[in-house]
């Protein structure tokens, strides 16, 4: 029984936090004022609405080309060579397609609810787009507006979305619309449950909803958030694919089933509109994916090119437009690399059957996500300095972020990988003895089944 | 870690709960799995609190876990609240009854939680392979995760409340586990037996506690303790009966239920019917010495009250000799070492009569170390054996089993006390208690400790008894010649070893000095461990002569014997009486009701009826004439009534919602009219 | 930033627009021939209160009102009124005519009158200022970005604990509820 | 300022219980609920501001109310929604005007 055992293990002790990441100071809205625009016009007015126009001119010129990538992977993925003739390899098919949809008539179906029928696209592409405000392209001047509940009002506004399909489903006045309407309002209403869950966990690290910050406290602590949340990146991934309708969940649109789904009755230029809805969605979900979880435009190293190209001095135009750029640079891959995942998912798996959509949903993401939340929340607490109400000392909650030395990434690398492990584990013990999954067990209950009706039928006859 | 102390008991009740609910779905490693990390994490969350509590400075003292919560709360709240000006309800005010859910960790704590939850883990570990195959294999986990959870919410309670929660939460669980096999009729039965005399036991204690409310005006112990050091209780002198006696004497009674004293053991050798590793796990190792562990929290009190304290110990002392002879008269093998246990918690309560609490709790310990290890070897005879229990059908096992062998010898020599096993130091320091009391009269004294060298040598003797008959005597059912080596799997044999190296090495933790409560004992002077080491030795000896050396002398001197080996086996008729004593007095009062139903009652009745039967042609009348007269004018009163009143209920939301509208309106109307009016009177010309 | 907004006339400008909003759609709610025309237009009065809250600073209640309101409840309803075939003008007028109407008219008149009169004859030291919050900078990361998530979500899981939990409690209930109700009894054959 | 809320939502509270009053359809009837229990929440939020700039009780507990406003609004719209449901299918009708089985 010698002195007090040290249970408080205090690694950082020695080293204080580094200052928070340089973020450079100088931005174009100097360039507007000095032409002679008053401060506030060019701060809140002119110089949003050049982001704005870029922005848009930027995002739309992708989602068409995204189309043209879709056909591309697709046909590579299936050995073929996919549009070739429009232009050089085919780069000008989607201008081609553009102008072929923008020439067609807009129809009304008979019986439709005109007013609904019309405005339905509209309010989805409206969804889709405005969120691209608050995605956080770049650093510094790459941004068009930061607020305190970015993430939140993201979510928010996408859930919108659904409205808009229910709305063209129903105003089709057609049956296959109507079901298509139906389940995928049912689909996504299921699994945005999982989907926010699933943002909690990396939530709990980053300790703010601007996603500006999301991204300044991964720079801060020098982590990625998918290293500590694998299981929620999943879950979001899996849950972004059924919020965007995409393959392997593609039931609300299945050709094979629904003809279209709840777009059935478009044509021209408002059915384009649900196609760019959706494909802006994946550019959305895979850039909050690539914020939230892959860092968003922070990179290691990314200083350090920026300095090569334009010194240390942070207050200079040209520092502030190469980091700018770069970061722009660096969030545009990890997007597109997020959505040829998605479009290799949809091009390599089958489609799910409805009631399986709904188990995967309610039965593995959503138990997933609150196990995830409840581990990740606990471990945190434990790892938390003593006197900020913890245990083991391995996390610092500064101003600025988190702070971990290599024991406390070690530490929460280990509990997140254990958590995945252990979901995995657990759940599949569970569903195991559920019925709806064994799909053997299903056939020899129905063959039983079988031999009981003939057993009873074999009893009627002999009476 | 103290801190988080409060999670110890936590983690049993989650498997428990998760066990309980959903243990079916899981296979059986899955629940063996869930249940041992469930005492696992308990055992690491106490050894960090342990340790952190044996560094720190407060020694002896107790210390609060916690704050908040699930560590202390207003559990039954009294007295009047207080609600302060921020809207928070702040503690009640002091005077009223008010119990806090609060659990305290000081050394007693200390040595219980590592005892309960280190043998509680390796007993898991070995049930794994005891119940395999069992139906109710996800029950049984669940049972014993419960059980954990209430025996480790008793040790760490700080208040009698709590403890009693958790004194009901192990009897329930006894009861459970003993009727695990609920099919068999004795299992239920020997359930349903402790649990009354559980309930005997209980009543006792219920009233010792009211008691120690009425009297201390507080029910923690750290209150209790205080008042008593304040001097402001007056303590009985010696051979006087207060208040205190009486109350000492109800905890007392809760005790014997409890921890098998006179009369009221006769539950444990019956309760040999549950599972072994519930045999050894309840009623070896852990539930029965919570007893002792009571008389050892409150000290305080016992020490206030000597002439209680003299009955104890003399209970103790009975128990101890009583059980000791019906252990050598008995062939079950768990029977054995059931009254063994028996005789052992009385040498416990004599030494707690003695004054020497902290001997007796270290004999707790190193007895839930030996008496563990005896049970889980007898549970691996018996399942290898295919579930017999006799020891005249065994012998020869030696050969077979030799793992088993080998450490359930090391666990009879440490029962036996020899030297320098854990049970020669405990059992020492127990005797030298006794004779060194400053609590028992002199001769009282002397006479005592040799009823300790007694019950010494026979434990020694029917321990030895046990281990020949088992393992070295010949010519059974199961020599040699029937049969090869019998496989033992691993998660059996470990907990086996690591038990035997704690009951030869469990004495070097001399927790009786390290807790200092009562009398201290110090090992000085050559008599008393000589006198013991002799009495071990002679039993020993007189044991392995009777059973292995000259087996037809020992079966000739029983048959001797005759009525006496009959009486002891009976546990001198103690098990008989139980049940003589209350049937007779329940069958003659029964016979005084029945007298009383057909002569008081069924007269009564009978004219009742004739009453009723004349006094109905008079009813009749009235009802005709009378009754319906007004039964039928209101029932056209009513007619014509509601086609008046039918309008209002047109059912329809629109009107009543018009309604309800108007009435708000006029409501805030009349509300609003005079601020209407100040704000907007000039607007009609009036006002300012 | 947020403090030069709040007394800024583009404050006072804000609060009036998205009032206005509120109430033009709010009384094309209950206008509306059709239900779903009626939805449409709750869904934009519920964004015009959520913005209503955004320039009051409540801006976690104006993520969740968009989040909960228009994103769960309305899609609830919309697919309720699918489900019930709610699309078809009903046979009546609606809304209604006649003494009820104007009985309504006369009682809607009283109450709305009453409160907003009450409300026009408030204190002139009525005045809303952002509170302590930008002041209090609870370790904000940068200077003026308000912690309005942070601060109702501290209030709402210290001090409002116990209500937090029974509303829990209440959506669970509400959850069964809504199932056994929408489930229905199987309908038995027997022919 | 306060007043020009307060105003804003006692004309959303009108409107609603003018709905309410006016209205056959039962959905219809719920969405004119929902108004009141906005102009209710506004009303918090206003004053919680309010308060906020005078000090005293937490600034932020109009916000919470509002919160546990929004839970009961969505529990009262699934439950009464499932209601609504149930009542289609047993009666085929969603107007109150002929729901009046609680008449005598």
């Amino acid at each position: 029984m010698s002195g007090p055992i040290a249970l408080h293990w205090a690694p950082q002790a020695a080293s204080p936090p580094p200052p928070p990441p340089v973020v450079p100071s100088w931005s174009p809205v100097e360039l507007i004022e000095s032409i002679g625009v008053p401060h506030g016009f060019a701060e809140y007015v002119v110089w949003p609405a050049v982001q704005l126009a870029l922005i848009l001119f930027v995002v739309l010129t992708a989602v068409a080309y995204l189309t043209y990538l879709e056909r591309k992977v697709a046909a590579f993925i299936q050995a073929r060579l996919g549009p070739m003739r429009v232009g050089p390899v085919g780069l000008l098919q989607p201008l081609a397609d553009g102008l072929k949809l923008l020439s067609k008539e807009d129809l009304v179906p008979a019986g439709a609810d005109r007013f609904v029928y019309l405005a339905a696209p509209v309010l989805a592409v409206t969804a889709a787009l405005g969120l691209l405000v608050l995605v956080p392209f770049g650093a510094a001047w790459g941004t068009v507006t930061d607020i305190n509940i970015g993430l939140l009002f993201l979510l928010a506004v996408a859930s919108i979305g659904v409205l808009g399909i229910v709305l063209a489903g129903w105003a089709s006045n057609s049956k296959y619309a109507l079901l298509g309407a139906m389940r995928s309002s049912a689909q996504l209403v299921s699994y945005e449950v999982a989907l926010g869950l699933a943002l909690v966990g990396p939530l709990l690290f980053a300790r703010t909803l601007s996603m500006q910050e999301i991204v300044e406290s991964q720079r801060f602590t020098g982590l990625w958030w998918v290293a500590v949340q694998p299981l929620a990146f999943v879950v979001y991934f899996i849950g972004s694919l059924a919020e965007t309708n995409r393959a392997p969940f593609d039931l609300p649109e299945s050709e094979s089933e629904l003809v279209a789904g709840f777009h059935v009755e478009y044509s021209g230029f408002r059915w384009s509109l649900f196609f760019m809805a959706e494909y802006a969605n994946i550019i959305i979900t895979s850039a909050i994916a690539a914020t939230v979880f892959l860092g968003g435009w922070s990179m290691p190293g990314l200083e350090t090119a920026v300095s090569w190209i334009a010194g240390t001095d942070a207050t200079t135009p040209l520092y502030s437009t190469a980091f700018t750029l770069l970061s722009i640079g660096v969030f545009a891959g990890k997007v597109l690399v997020l959505v040829y995942v998605v479009m290799w998912v949809r091009w390599t798996l089958p489609r799910y059957r409805y009631d399986q959509l709904m188990d995967l949903g309610w039965r593995w993401l959503i138990p997933v996500s609150l196990a995830n939340i409840l581990i990740s929340a606990f471990a945190f607490l434990v790892a938390m300095r003593p006197d900020q109400g913890g245990l083991l000392g391995l996390v610092e909650v500064t101003k600025n972020g988190l702070w971990m030395g290599w024991a406390g990434t070690a530490y929460f690398l280990l509990v997140n990988l254990a958590t995945f492990a252990m979901a995995a584990w657990l759940l599949a013990k569970l569903n195991k003895t559920a019925w709806s999954t064994d799909l053997h067990a299903l056939r020899r209950v129905e063959a039983l089944r079988r031999a009981g009706r003939l057993a009873t039928a074999e009893e009627a006859r002999a009476e | 870690m103290i801190g988080f102390a409060w999670l110890i008991p936590l983690f049993p009740l989650a498997g428990a709960i998760v066990l309980g609910t959903l243990g079916r779905r899981f296979g059986e490693r899955a629940v063996g799995a869930i249940a041992i990390a469930a005492v696992a994490g308990s055992l690491i969350v106490s050894a960090l609190a342990v340790a952190e509590y044996a560094g720190s400075q407060h020694h002896g003292a107790a210390v609060a876990v916690g704050d908040g919560f699930p560590a202390s709360f207003e559990w039954i709240p009294g007295g009047a609240a207080r609600t302060s000006a921020d809207g928070i309800a702040s503690a009640p005010v002091a005077g009223g009854l008010s119990i806090r859910w609060s659990y305290s960790v000081d050394a007693l704590t200390c040595v219980m939680l590592l005892v309960v939850t280190g043998v509680g883990l390796l007993i898991h570990v070995f049930a794994t392979a005891y119940m395999r195959g069992d139906p109710g294999f996800a029950r049984f986990f669940a049972y014993l995760n419960l059980f954990m959870f209430s025996m480790l919410v008793l040790v760490m309670a700080a208040n009698f409340p709590v403890l009693f929660v958790g004194w009901e939460g192990v009897g329930l669980c006894s009861y459970l586990l003993i009727g695990f096999w609920y099919e068999r009729d004795a299992a239920s039965d020997a359930a349903k037996k402790a649990f009354v005399a559980n309930r005997i036991g209980d009543a006792g204690f219920l009233l010792g506690i009211f008691g120690a409310f009425a009297v201390f005006g507080s029910m923690d112990f750290e209150t209790i303790a205080r008042v008593i050091g304040t001097g402001d209780i007056v303590p009985d002198a010696l051979g006087e009966w207060g208040v205190l006696s009486v109350i000492v004497l109800g905890l007392f009674v809760g005790v014997a239920g409890k921890s098998a004293q006179i009369p009221l053991f006769v539950w444990l050798p019956d309760a040999m019917q549950g599972p072994t590793p519930v045999s050894a796990l309840i009623h070896a190792a852990t539930m029965v010495t919570a007893g002792i562990y009571l008389m050892a929290r409150v000290h305080g009190v016992l020490l206030a009250a000597p002439s209680a304290m003299l009955v104890i110990a003399c209970v103790g002392a009975v128990t101890a000799l009583v059980a000791g002879l019906a252990a050598t008269a008995q062939d079950d093998i768990k029977k054995v070492l059931a009254y063994s246990t028996v005789s052992q918690l009385g040498l416990m309560a004599l030494a707690c009569g003695a004054g020497a609490f902290g001997t007796a709790i270290f004999h707790v310990m190193t007895h839930a170390f030996f008496k563990a290890l005896l049970f889980l070897g007898a549970g691996a005879i018996i399942i290898a054996l295919h579930h017999e229990q006799s020891l005249s059908r065994m012998g020869g096992l030696a050969r077979r089993m030799p793992v088993v062998c080998a450490t359930m010898c090391i666990g009879a020599l440490a029962i036996a006390g020899v030297p320098p096993t854990s049970g020669f130091f405990s059992k020492d320091a127990m005797l030298i208690g006794v004779l060194e009391s400053t609590v028992l009269p002199l001769p009282l004294r002397t006479a005592l400790f040799f009823v300790g060298l007694v019950v010494a040598a026979l434990t020694a003797y029917y321990t030895t008894r046990m281990i020949g008959m088992a393992f070295f005597a010949r010519g059974s059912d199961h020599d040699e010649a029937h049969g090869g080596k019998l496989s033992v799997p691993a998660t059996m044999t470990v907990p086996l070893v690591v038990l035997a190296v704690l009951s030869v090495f469990g004495g070097l933790f001399d927790v009786g000095h390290w807790l200092a409560i009562g009398t201290v004992v110090t090992h000085a002077g050559w008599m008393v461990p000589a006198l013991a080491t002799v009495a071990a030795v002679s039993g020993i000896g007189l044991g392995w002569w009777l059973t292995v050396v000259r087996p037809g002398a020992g079966r000739a001197i029983s048959l001797r014997l005759g009525p006496v080996r009959e009486a002891a086996a009976g546990a001198f008729g103690f098990d008989a009486a139980a049940g003589v004593v209350p049937v007779g007095a329940t069958l003659s009062l029964a016979r005084a009701a029945m007298l009383a139903d057909v002569e008081v009652v069924d007269r009564a009745v009978n004219s009742t009826a004739a009453g009723t039967v004349s006094g109905a042609g008079g009813s009749n009348w009235t009802d005709a004439n009378v009754v319906d007269g007004i039964v039928r004018g209101t029932g056209e009163a009513t007619v014509s009534g509601s086609l008046v009143f039918r309008a209002m209920q047109s059912g329809r939301f629109a009107g009543t919602s018009l309604v309800l509208a108007m009435a708000v309106a006029a409501i805030v109307v009349a509300f609003g009219w005079n601020a209407a009016v100040a704000a907007f009177g000039h607007w009609f010309g009036g006002g300012q | 930033m947020y403090p030069d907004l709040q007394s800024s006339p583009w404050f006072l400008g804000a609060v009036i627009a998205f009032g206005l909003w509120a109430v033009a759609t709010g009384s094309v709610v209950i206008t509306a021939q059709r239900p779903v025309h009626a939805a449409l237009a709750l869904v934009s009065a519920l964004m015009a209160v959520a913005g209503l809250f955004a320039v009051l600073g409540a801006e976690f209640l104006a993520g969740a009102q968009v989040l909960v309101y228009v994103g769960g409840v309305m899609v609830l309803f919309v697919f309720v009124i699918m489900v019930v075939g709610g699309g078809r003008k009903t046979a009546e007028v609606e809304p209604v005519s006649g003494v009820r109407f104007l009985a309504a008219t006369v009682v809607v008149l009283v109450i709305g009158g009453s409160i907003v009169l009450g409300a026009r004859s408030a204190q002139p030291a009525f005045e809303l200022r952002p509170g302590p919050r930008a002041a209090a900078s609870k370790d904000a990361v940068r200077a003026g970005v308000s912690r309005n998530t942070e601060d109702v979500g501290t209030d709402l899981y210290t001090r409002a604990a116990l209500p937090f939990e029974v509303a829990s409690l209440l959506l669970l209930v509400a959850i069964v509820g809504a199932v056994v109700l929408a489930k229905g009894r199987r309908v038995e054959q027997d022919d | 300022m306060l007043t020009t809320v307060l105003t804003i939502s006692g004309l959303m509270f009108a409107l609603g219980v003018a709905g309410v009053l006016t209205r056959r359809n039962i959905i219809v009837i719920f969405m004119a609920i929902e108004l009141i229990l906005n102009a209710a929440n506004l009303n918090f939020v206003a004053f919680s501001r309010y308060w906020a700039s005078i000090g005293g009780i937490s600034p932020h507990t109009g916000e919470v109310f509002a919160v546990f406003v929004m839970v009961v609004a969505a529990a009262e719209a699934a439950v009464g929604l499932g209601l609504v449901i149930a009542l289609y299918r047993n009666r085929g009708t969603v107007s109150v005007d002929d729901i009046d089985l609680l008449k005598w």
